[in-house]
């Protein structure tokens, strides 16, 4: 049997686990286009103020050896025969018994009128590095974009005592996160640190006039002296468009992350998996996803039998001092019941949303601590109405949960040992 | 099946009862009782009797369900610790009718001795209740802590017994007359009926109508109902 | 081998005590006066004791079977070792994902770090477990 | 002399007895020399005898050995044996006075008649009751023994003097006890030697029991009066309450004196479980604890017995048609020295021989 | 303002105190309280009541708790506890409550009694290796065990009365569900299972959660009639009719309101919240044929299948009572005496009635066996039994069995405060408040129990060992193997036994 990955980030490094806590004899070949170990994503900020990888390594460098995986680093794949099970490499054929993509994403890059410079993007560590290189001349920078890697690459930026333009289109940051409160309060904070954060505007064009670039913007102009551009990532298809692998937002995997084709299993932000709460398949590029999915796959390629928990989004994250969880769905409909809670002076806020007594989505902004027990909740699925004002004012507290709740809670994770 | 008693002590005619209902009896007529105690002791069926003669002491003892038709007068301590059932004696009563009561329902025609209804108790839907056509003795629902007592008082305008419901805690009394003050034993209260005790008398006061073959209807604004003043009436009797 | 430490709710009665041995536990003396009084960095308890009116208890990490704070956390800085799932304060970097998704609440922040129950798992018996005076705290290993 | 000690006997001793199951007679010199044997178990403060079938001349009638302080005694004794009884013959019991012993009393024997004509039961029971008034209510005089064609013959000696004493060489009897004591404590007295007697019981016992006063107080209840504090008093009447009061088989009345552990009656088969629970339950107040052995001489047979534990020798030798029990196996070869087969019973097991021949 | 002084002195020490703040939670009497903006733990003496709880929690063995030794000028006849008594009347008009039993400083005289052991003449034997039976059978022998023959095949014609099996002749005493908490009742249960003897209900009748016990469980009947039914009657293995306890003869029992918690209610059947009132009489009790009507109608209920026990309080005349129970058809006489427990009494009643058990048991017995009725009851003995030595003078002097309460609660917790009539218990055990009933954890309180009474059965059976008796009846009267010390000639003669030396 031989098990070939595709990939190196959270989701095959997942798979590799999962294969391994089934089948410790076979051969498997993990091949990636960087040549780098696998290393963690959501860090790579630390990029811009360290010098080596080690620093965000995702495992320790022993972990392929550990795990008898022969690596293919820096190289790329360039089509996949599916019928004769075979990957053509940069140069080199090579066969599969089982297959996991786990390409993983790549950045949008958008064109802008009039500049013919680089933009840069910062989704892996050539980029990181490559934009790393370049600030060391440049003082003025624009980021496009207020999403996570936008707002967080700000943030990483003024630290380093740069200049920062952050252009979002939206009216506030983290838009895409649903909680306008959120984002208002992080507006807030970010300008409180000095970032210039341009709302609602829109790049028209822009215009390189010697080291700087002109910056056309719908309001403003501003000069500055590189672009980066953060405006998200699509999952990395290119090398399976032209074959019968079923992709729309990404490649369509069921809940065991099989694919359409027998013995292809995909895994992480490449793929796009049934979200219940919005009932329908979502691409959702987010380190745990990524990992579950891939360990899902691996167990389910080396013949276990695993079936991947319920996918939504969740983020945690920290802009400044600002701690913040959000999870499922924020952006309520008019049949959900929103209650929330906000503490201005101590900066804590709270959301929750909750349909027919079940909470899909929740916000917690400060105070963080516990927030697994919500999100366990929407996980599973749970009746909270007879306790959603506690849960709100309180601090999140297991014991807050209805009995006969806790302990299927604890059947549910746990197993009576003796 | 019939059942003739002359001769027999309570424990022949327990283990009869037992054996009758092991074999499905549904009803039995018990002829020439007399004195017998405990009968129905401890019977948890809901057979149907009928008693002819005067039984002892204890009858329906601890008892949990059987219906017993007393064509006679009764002694004492009928009804004691009953749990479910009833006992309709078209006759007068002894002492310390229904001590303790749990549930069920007990009909007197006539009057009842002292201490009747002594300790009766309930829980949620579990309402013990005597009904006494005549009158009751002194000491008439002492350390009641729920159920319901009605006293019709028949043969006299009201009842001029002593001590009634002294140290009760819980539970009814309802009266036909108006009670004097000096009357009542301590901590108990006399008030006028609201309408879930009106429609309660109503539907006890048909059925008990019904099982003594009488047609009378009762005038429910002549009641008082008797209550507690004050859950813990002897609260104050210790310091701590 | 496998562990857990879990409370019995109906005999948890709130002395916390179980947070003081743990803190003296992980503290540099091991000894509680000293721990309390004079270690100025003396560790935090990793229980988390948790109280709704009379009903309470001490959560600590119950070793899930299949833990989802190994699978969220960003820099594979928690894994199973010796049938306890364990974080390594080395790696951790303080993204709190772990405390994203543990269905408990069993993991507390530090100042930049996540920490946790280690179950004392060089001890034979936790230390909470072995000075709760009810038996509310129950531990099983195999 | 104080005739009723307020403190409890203590003794050690030696024990003997024999049958011939088919009822034929040996002399009582047969039985002193295997007693005497036996020397050094006994201290010289107590010997005794008691012989069966040794009064052919008064076979059916009770035979009561007294013993008196003075003349008085003996007066008030006979006017309240004639009250019951019909005096058929009374003699004083004819002894070698040459045998030196200490305090003898006034020896005297007495064939008595019921007055009125009873059933058996009846019959022992009105003669239970005198013995018991006489030996509570007259000072100075004290029933030995009083049963039919049977007497109990003791004093304050070594066995083999008592033996002398009382000239049993001339009498001869089916089945024979023998005792030599060894007290602690020094009554003196004669009454207080052994074998104990009621009726035609008679015991004689090795050992001490612990269970003393549960079985005194007992035995109260149902007019027993436990006025020597001797075991051997209080084990007599256990057997006289059970087997002639209680109507119990004398095998069943000893598994209630050395009752069978708990455990080992939890694992008997149901009826024989039920049976032996409710004996010890019922007569919970006679089991003997602590250790002893008893042989009990009785009209028809003798049966030794030992505590449950077996704390106390006792072993059975046959001959033939002849039974011994004993303390040691010595006293017997003394008499018999060629024994057919010898075994010692398991403690709680009755050793028991019946004049017929048959025995369980 | 209050003139009472307070009874104790909380000394905290301020070196070992690191402000873990156990005592401020632990304390129910709110002796303790912390205030967070000054970082302090203030300390209340007047409210403390003595229980220990602090002091045993405390981490750092930081809490002392002593008497208040300042506590008013006493002298030999105005104790403190006189003054103070006085003073609390003088505020509230009240009756003076107290829990437990009689505290007073008359004679006890289990501690002038001796045990015999033997030397020589009969040997002592060795428990542990040696068969030594403990096993009792309480309930009404037959006057005599009647066989049958049949092919020479004996058995048993004589059916015997009801009779409830103990593998060890101490039992608990009635403590009921209401008085004491749920936990507390469980533990008893599950001790009671464990080591093959028994547990009563008290009056407060059976919660469901121990109806799996009822194999080891005696349900007892009293004037409250708390939670009898026909499913009470069948579970329970045996009846107990309370008329009186030790600690307050000829008083009832009173469940203060604090303690009808909902579930009590619905096992009681009373509002929840208003006192339970267990009066004194019986009210179809006045006269003991009237007590021979209630063990006959409970026989009748449960088909003649359980023994039915009675129980009174030892008191000066109780060997004439307990003749007439005996005669009234009880299987089992049980004499509580008047350190005996109890939840709550007016110390007035607990401080100057009844009598010791020693001198009830010993006279009840003898009475019983001058009777010759002895046989036909079994006696159990209850009323401050502290140890296996005290249940062995018991058993000397007459008893079959003796029941333990006191010394149970001390096993689970208890300090002998004696506030149980508070219902803030700090043990969990006298109380329904569910912060404090959880401190009881059944594990760790039938264990203990467990515990208990195994130790005492080995020093039972060490004793028996030491008096060469290897059956637990032969100890049974035995009253030969008690000597008394320091009694006078009338008290030995009522205790039926010799003095020492004799």
């Amino acid at each position: 049997m031989r098990y070939v990955i595709i990939g190196n980030g959270a989701a095959a490094i997942g798979a590799v686990e999962g294969i391994r806590s089934n089948d410790n004899e076979s051969e498997i070949i993990l091949i990636s286009k960087e040549d780098y170990n696998s290393y963690s994503k959501p860090q790579l900020y630390k990029m811009l103020n360290q010098d080596n990888i080690e620093g965000i390594l995702y495992r320790n460098k022993e972990f392929y050896s550990d795990n008898n995986v022969s690596t293919i680093f820096g190289k790329n794949l360039k089509s996949v025969d599916f019928n004769k099970k075979i990957l053509s490499l940069d140069d080199e054929n090579i066969k599969y018994d089982k297959l996991l993509i786990a390409t993983g994403a790549k950045a949008n890059v958008p064109q802008i009128k009039g500049f013919d410079g680089q933009i840069y993007s910062f989704t892996n560590i050539e980029e990181a590095l490559s934009l790393k290189q370049s600030l060391s001349n440049k003082n003025k920078i624009a980021v496009l974009g207020g999403g996570l890697i936008g707002v967080k690459l700000s943030e990483y930026l003024i630290k380093m005592g740069k200049e920062v333009f952050l252009i979002v289109s939206s009216k506030g940051v983290l838009s895409s996160l649903g909680d306008e409160k959120i984002s208002e309060i992080l507006n807030n904070e970010i300008m409180e640190n000095g970032i210039n954060l341009l709302l609602s505007s829109k790049v028209l064009s822009a215009k390189k006039e010697g080291s700087k670039i002109e910056l056309k913007l719908d309001k403003d102009k501003i000069t500055c002296d590189a672009i980066v551009s953060c405006k998200g990532v699509s999952p990395e298809v290119s090398p399976f468009e032209k074959t019968e692998l079923e992709i729309n937002r990404g490649i369509k995997v069921d809940d065991h992350m099989r694919t359409n084709i027998e013995d292809v299993f995909a895994a992480g932000d490449v793929t796009e998996v049934y979200n219940y709460l919005e009932d329908s398949y979502c691409n959702i590029p987010i380190l745990p996803n990524a990992y579950s999915g891939g360990h899902c796959a691996g167990i389910n390629m080396s013949g276990g039998e695993s079936k991947i928990d319920t996918v939504y989004p969740m983020n945690s994250l920290q802009i400044f001092n600002v701690q913040i969880i959000t999870m499922g769905l924020l952006n309520s409909t008019e049949k959900d019941e929103v209650l929330s809670f906000l503490d201005s002076e101590k900066k804590v806020y709270r959301k929750l949303v909750i349909r027919n007594g079940k909470l899909i989505g929740a916000a917690l902004l400060g105070d963080i601590d516990r927030a697994g027990i919500l999100n366990n909740i929407i996980r599973n699925n749970l009746d909270i109405s007879s306790v959603k004002e506690e849960l709100l004012y309180n601090k999140i507290n297991f014991y807050v949960l209805p009995k006969d709740m806790r302990e299927d809670i604890v059947k549910s994770y746990t197993e009576v040992i003796k | 099946m019939i059942l003739n008693c002359k001769g027999l002590n309570h424990t022949e005619i327990n283990k009869s009862i037992r054996k009758a209902i092991q074999n499905g009896e549904k009803e039995i007529v018990m002829n020439n009782v007399n004195g017998q105690g405990y009968l129905f002791a401890g019977v948890k069926n809901g057979i149907k009797a009928i008693i002819n003669g005067v039984p002892g002491n204890d009858l329906g003892g601890m008892m949990d369900g059987p219906s017993l038709f007393v064509n006679a007068n009764i002694q004492d301590c009928v009804g004691n610790t009953m749990n479910n059932g009833k006992i309709v004696v078209h006759g007068d009563a002894g002492d310390i009718l229904g001590y303790a009561m749990r549930g069920g329902k007990i009909f007197v025609k006539g009057k009842v001795g002292y201490r009747c209804g002594i300790h009766m108790k309930a829980f949620g839907e579990k309402i013990p209740v005597i009904v006494i056509g005549e009158d009751a003795g002194d000491f008439l629902g002492e350390y009641m802590a729920s159920g319901i007592i009605v006293v019709l008082c028949k043969n006299k305008s009201t009842l001029d017994s002593n001590y009634l419901g002294v140290g009760m805690h819980g539970g009814a009394i309802y009266i036909r007359g108006n009670i004097e003050e000096n009357n009542l034993g301590k901590g108990v209260a006399i008030s006028s009926l609201d309408d879930w005790d009106k429609n309660f008398l109503t539907n006890i006061l048909d059925e008990y109508s019904t099982d003594m073959n009488s047609k009378e209807k009762y005038d429910l604004n002549s009641f008082v109902k008797l209550s507690p003043l004050n859950s813990r009436p002897f609260q104050r009797l210790y310091s701590y | 081998m496998k562990r857990r430490i879990f409370c019995d709710e109906d005999f948890c009665i709130g002395c916390r005590l179980c947070e003081v041995h743990c803190t003296v536990k992980h503290s540099k003396s091991g000894d509680i006066i000293l721990a309390y009084k004079f270690e100025n960095d003396k560790e935090p308890s990793r229980m988390t004791f948790e109280q709704k009116e009379y009903i309470c208890g001490s959560i600590v990490c119950m070793n899930c079977k299949d833990p989802l704070c190994i699978k969220a956390c960003s820099m594979g800085a928690i894994k199973i070792e010796d049938g306890t799932v364990i974080l390594d304060n080395e790696r951790c970097v303080g993204c709190w994902m772990c405390v994203m998704v543990c269905p408990f609440g069993a993991i507390k922040r530090g100042d930049n770090k996540a920490f946790k129950c280690d179950h004392c798992h060089t001890d034979e018996i936790p230390v909470c477990v072995l000075n709760c005076p009810n038996k509310a705290l129950k531990y099983e290993v195999d | 002399m104080n005739k009723f000690p307020r403190e409890k006997d203590i003794s050690g001793c030696s024990i003997f007895g024999l049958i011939n199951t088919d009822g034929e007679k040996v002399s009582g010199s047969v039985i002193t020399d295997a007693i005497s044997v036996m020397h050094d178990r006994a201290n010289g403060l107590g010997g005794g005898f008691s012989g069966y079938g040794i009064y052919p001349d008064y076979p059916d009638d009770y035979a009561f050995h007294l013993f008196f302080d003075s003349v008085k005694a003996k007066e008030e004794t006979e006017e309240l044996i004639n009250k019951h009884f019909l005096i058929e013959y009374d003699e004083k019991i004819r002894t070698d006075n040459s045998v030196n012993l200490p305090n003898k009393p006034l020896l005297w024997r007495y064939f008595v008649k019921n007055r009125n004509i009873l059933s058996k039961d009846s019959e022992r029971e009105e003669t239970f009751k005198a013995v018991m008034d006489i030996n509570n209510n007259i000072e100075g005089a004290y029933v030995i023994s009083s049963g039919k064609n049977m007497g109990v013959f003791k004093g304050v000696g070594y066995p083999e003097d008592i033996s002398k004493f009382y000239r049993l060489e001339d009498y001869s009897g089916y089945i024979w006890t023998a005792h030599g004591r060894f007290p602690t404590n020094t009554p003196g007295w004669w009454g207080g030697a052994h074998p104990f007697g009621l009726l035609d019981w008679t015991i004689v016992h090795n050992g001490e029991i612990s269970s003393y006063d549960t079985n005194r107080r007992y035995l109260e209840m149902y007019g027993y009066r436990c006025n020597l504090v001797t075991d051997t008093e209080v084990i007599t009447y256990l057997f006289d309450f059970l087997v002639r009061k209680n109507n119990l088989p004398l095998p069943l009345a000893s598994k209630i004196l050395a009752s069978p552990m708990w455990a080992d009656i939890d694992r008997m088969e149901e009826k024989k479980r039920e049976l032996l629970k409710a004996l010890r339950m019922t007569y919970a107040g006679a089991l003997l604890t602590g250790p002893f052995s008893v042989i009990l001489g009785f009209e028809n047979g003798l049966m030794g017995l030992g505590d449950r534990l077996k704390l106390r020798p006792l072993l059975v030798g046959k001959n033939d048609n002849t039974v011994y029990i004993s303390s040691e196996e010595c006293a017997i070869r003394k008499i018999c020295p060629d024994l057919d087969s010898v075994y010692r019973p398991k403690g709680g097991e009755p050793a028991l021989f019946m004049l017929d021949g048959k025995y369980v | 303002m209050s003139n009472i002084i307070p009874e104790f002195n909380v000394d905290k020490n301020e070196d070992r105190c690191i402000k873990c703040k156990v005592c401020v939670r632990q304390c129910s009497e709110g002796v303790f309280k912390y205030f967070d903006e000054f970082d302090l733990i203030r300390i209340y003496n007047d409210k403390c009541i003595g229980c220990h709880r602090c002091e045993m929690m405390c981490p750092t063995d930081a809490l002392t708790i002593t008497k208040n030794t300042a506590l008013y000028k006493e002298n030999s006849h105005w104790s403190s506890y006189t003054i103070n008594s006085i003073k609390k009347q003088a505020e509230t008009g009240g009756m003076i409550l107290t829990g437990s039993g009689n505290d007073k400083a008359y004679v006890s005289y289990w501690d002038k009694m001796l045990l015999d052991a033997s030397q020589v003449t009969n040997p002592p034997i060795d428990p542990l290796r040696e068969p030594m039976e403990l096993r009792t059978y309480l309930g009404k022998k037959p006057e005599k065990v009647i066989l049958k023959e049949e092919n020479g095949d004996i058995s048993l014609e004589t059916k015997l009365a009801p009779q409830i099996k103990l593998e060890t002749p101490i039992m608990f005493s009635a403590m009921s569900y209401g008085s004491i908490s749920l936990n507390a009742c469980e533990s008893l249960a599950s001790a009671a299972s464990k080591l093959g003897t028994f547990y009563n209900t008290g009056e407060g009748g059976l919660h469901k959660k121990l109806y799996k016990y009822g194999k080891n469980t005696i349900g007892q009947v009293a004037s409250g009639r708390f939670g009898v039914d026909t499913e009470y009657l069948d579970t329970c293995a045996a009846i107990e009719i309370k008329i009186g306890q030790g600690a307050k003869p000829g008083i009832g029992g009173h469940l203060p309101g604090e303690k009808v918690t909902v579930e009590i209610s619905e096992t009681r059947m009373i509002p929840s919240g208003t006192d339970a009132i267990s009066p004194a009489p019986h009210h179809d009790i006045y006269s003991i044929e009237d007590l021979k009507q209630l063990i006959c109608l409970i026989k009748e209920a449960t088909n003649y299948e359980k023994p039915v026990f009675v129980k009174i309080a030892a008191v000066h005349n109780s060997a004439a009572i307990a003749s007439g129970i005996v005669r009234a058809g009880a299987d089992v006489i049980v004499i509580d005496g008047f350190r005996g427990g109890t939840g709550a009494a007016p110390s007035v009643i607990r401080d100057n009635t009844g009598m010791p058990i020693e001198i009830a048991l010993a006279v009840i017995d003898q009475r019983l066996r001058d009777e010759s009725i002895r046989n036909e009851v079994s006696i159990v003995a209850a009323g401050g039994i502290r140890s296996s030595a005290d249940a062995v003078k018991a058993m000397a002097l007459g008893a079959d069995a003796v029941y333990i309460a006191t010394a149970a609660l001390i096993a689970m917790g208890c300090t002998l405060c004696q506030k149980c009539y508070k219902g803030k218990c700090n043990w969990g055990l006298t109380t329904q408040d569910p912060v404090l009933t959880r401190r009881l954890n059944p594990a760790i309180g039938s264990e203990k129990l467990t515990n208990l009474v195994t130790s005492w059965n080995l020093e039972i059976k060490e004793i028996l060992g030491s008096m060469g008796i290897n059956a637990i009846e032969a100890l049974r009267g035995n009253r030969l193997r008690l000597r008394g010390i320091g009694l006078t000639e009338l008290e030995s003669k009522i205790l039926g036994i010799e003095h020492a030396g004799m």
